[in-house]
């Protein structure tokens, strides 16, 4: 697809053989030196030829800070994912139904597709939005309850929690 | 302890019973989708409790293949309705 | 000149395998009650297989795969003969326009983890309710989810086509040589390893994996080619 | 021990398969398609995740794989819900199903004026 450096393609490869080889063990659950032995073969051929799609990250990504920001953010969105099912049930158990939808626009400081990709994700599964596309840097997202029309204040409202963690990994 | 099951059998009954209940009632081609979509995870999690309560390891295979088999479902859906195939 | 060598090679093969089926003398055995129980019998004492069914697919019954095979070969020709002359017409788009990034970035993710779980599926055919069949379809459908996402996702025909021929001819191969050394189609001749490793079973993880392939690399051609047959 | 492990995987299936309902009762219960996909999308994500999980949790001591297993189904879940709920939604967007708006003040769509422009774009 794009013209890569030797090195960043190594790279690349590398960190899709060692995800895949984790993605591996667990499908086969066993630490079989038959298994091992198949997967490390298997892995390897697909992560060759999938170089030029596997474009998320380089070995960099690997790095502890980032790691620990990774983890971090699994909580943060957990607890995020708790709050908005419980927002939902709330919608949804009121008999008035209590809604104010809309669709609102927020421009993000995430460069990357793949950090995109996720902060989008995210958006889907927090309180009462649906991310339904973006174009360039916008963000536009359907709020089950809109609060502010404002482009800087629904950012704040909405995406700063998971963007200010994003930035540092990506 | 059999009890917790019955229960969550229960409840997931009763959930895919309303998601049936929309995808027959549409009314466009979107809301079955979206029910699909919802009645897709739902199996997904009840084939996971079946292979506990049958005790089958192999179950959980059957789920994410169902799982991986059902999201691509769903894409296929959602690029046809946007008029892309 | 080319096409004479063809079918005298043909011919040759044809009498020869004639021949050899001709003095198999099918349905000269008979069992007393049925073959249920020695098929049971014979996949755990001989071939140390936890699938019975794979067992009976592939070693036992593997004639009647390499017909299966055979009909989605043929299914496959076919429909690319029905619609070979309108995909000259056509360009290189699978789809109209390509998916949102979210899309595009979600499938680039998930497409060697798909692959994966396919290629996980057919290697373990021996041991889980897996094989060639579903494996292969599922390594298909990780290419309709790339297809879908891309408008100009590549597949190259070619190296489709010969992984297809040599799947085959591999699958036919090894089925031949169970001729050769065991008597009849497809008879296992391998040391079988034992019950729940993965290197066990004889040949039938190497045929799984052939069916595999195959099956991948047919379906695979088949979405390919419906989905750029269009305007 | 094991009986803690009982405990959290008997509880986690419970909240589990209540989410699962409340999402069905989601998408019977809301007025348009993007609503629906909200309640919906949230509401079998975290249900599936959690009762995957407690069956994890329930056979943990016994057979450690059972586990892994379900973390990848969950990992899975977590990773496909929202991209095809927002394919739908722009499947539907693009189909002219506009969004149920209750207090129109003039801005409350957004995504309207561009909507028009992408397909030109996409499909040059």
């Amino acid at each position: 697809m794009e013209n890569l450096k030797l090195t960043d393609k190594l790279s690349r490869f590398i960190v899709s053989w060692i995800l895949l080889m984790i993605v591996w063990i667990a499908f086969t659950t066993s630490f079989a030196a038959q298994e091992l032995l198949v997967g490390v073969g298997i892995t390897a051929i697909i992560a060759f030829f999938t170089i030029p799609f596997f474009t998320c990250c380089t070995l960099t990504i690997l790095s502890p800070t980032r790691v620990f920001y990774m983890i971090y953010y699994l909580f943060v969105f957990t607890w995020e994912l708790i709050k908005s099912n419980i927002d939902v049930a709330r919608r949804v158990l009121t008999p008035s139904l209590p809604i104010n939808p809309g669709i609102v626009k927020f421009k993000t400081k995430l460069t990357t597709d793949y950090s995109r990709m996720v902060l989008a994700n995210s958006i889907t599964l927090t309180p009462g939005t649906l991310s339904i596309d973006i174009i360039d840097d916008t963000f536009y997202v359907h709020w089950i309850d809109v609060k502010t029309t404002n482009p800087e204040e629904a950012q704040k409202e909405i995406a700063e929690t998971f963007e200010k963690i994003l930035l540092k990994i990506f | 302890m059999t009890y917790i099951f019955y229960i969550a059998l229960l409840f997931m009954m009763v959930g895919v019973a309303l998601a049936a209940i929309r995808f027959v009632k549409g009314p466009t081609a979107g809301d079955r989708s979206v029910a699909l979509d919802t009645l897709t995870t739902i199996m997904v999690a009840a084939l996971v409790m079946l292979a506990y309560i049958f005790d089958r390891y192999i179950y959980l295979d059957v789920a994410l293949v169902y799982g991986v088999l059902g999201f691509i479902g769903v894409i296929v859906l959602a690029r046809y309705l946007e008029g892309a195939l | 000149m080319k096409k004479f060598i063809v079918i005298i090679t043909l011919a040759t093969l044809g009498f020869y395998l004639g021949q050899t089926f001709y003095e198999l003398g099918f349905g000269d055995a008979r069992f007393e009650h049925g073959v249920k129980d020695i098929y049971l019998e014979k996949t755990v004492s001989e071939l140390h297989v936890a699938n019975t069914i794979t067992s009976i697919i592939v070693s036992f019954r593997g004639f009647d795969t390499l017909g299966e095979v055979t009909v989605l070969f043929l299914a496959a020709t076919a429909l690319g003969g029905i619609l070979y002359k309108r995909r000259h017409h056509v360009g290189d788009r699978s789809v109209l326009f390509s998916a949102s990034r979210i899309v595009r970035s979600g499938s680039k993710l998930l497409f060697p983890a798909v692959i994966l779980l396919g290629v996980y599926v057919f290697v373990h055919g021996h041991l889980s309710p897996g094989g060639g069949f579903q494996g292969g379809t599922i390594v298909a459908t990780g290419f309709l989810l790339m297809l879908l996402a891309y408008e100009n996702f590549k597949v190259s025909h070619h190296v489709l086509s010969y992984i297809e021929s040599f799947a085959g001819i591999f699958f036919v191969l090894f089925g031949l040589a169970g001729f050769y050394n065991g008597g009849t189609f497809l008879e296992n001749f391998m040391p079988v390893g034992t019950m729940n490793n993965l290197f066990s079973g004889g040949v039938i993880p190497i045929i799984y994996i052939l069916v595999g392939f195959k099956v991948a690399a047919e379906l695979t051609g088949l979405i390919y080619t419906v989905l750029h047959e269009k305007d | 021990m094991s009986l803690l492990f009982e405990i959290i995987g008997g509880a986690l299936i419970l909240i589990g398969s209540i989410f699962l309902l409340l999402g069905g009762l989601g998408i019977l219960r809301m007025p348009d398609v993007y609503n629906r996909l909200q309640a919906g999308t949230k509401a079998t994500t975290l249900g599936g995740m959690s009762l995957i999980l407690g069956v994890g949790f329930l056979k943990v001591e016994d057979d450690w794989t059972w586990m892994v297993k379900a973390l990848i189904i969950v990992i899975f879940i977590a990773f496909s819900n929202p991209i095809s709920s927002h394919a739908l939604a722009r499947a539907m967007y693009k189909r002219k199903r506009y969004p149920l708006i209750k207090n129109d003040d003039g801005n409350m769509d957004a995504y309207k004026e561009v909507s028009e422009n992408i397909k030109k774009e996409d499909k040059k």
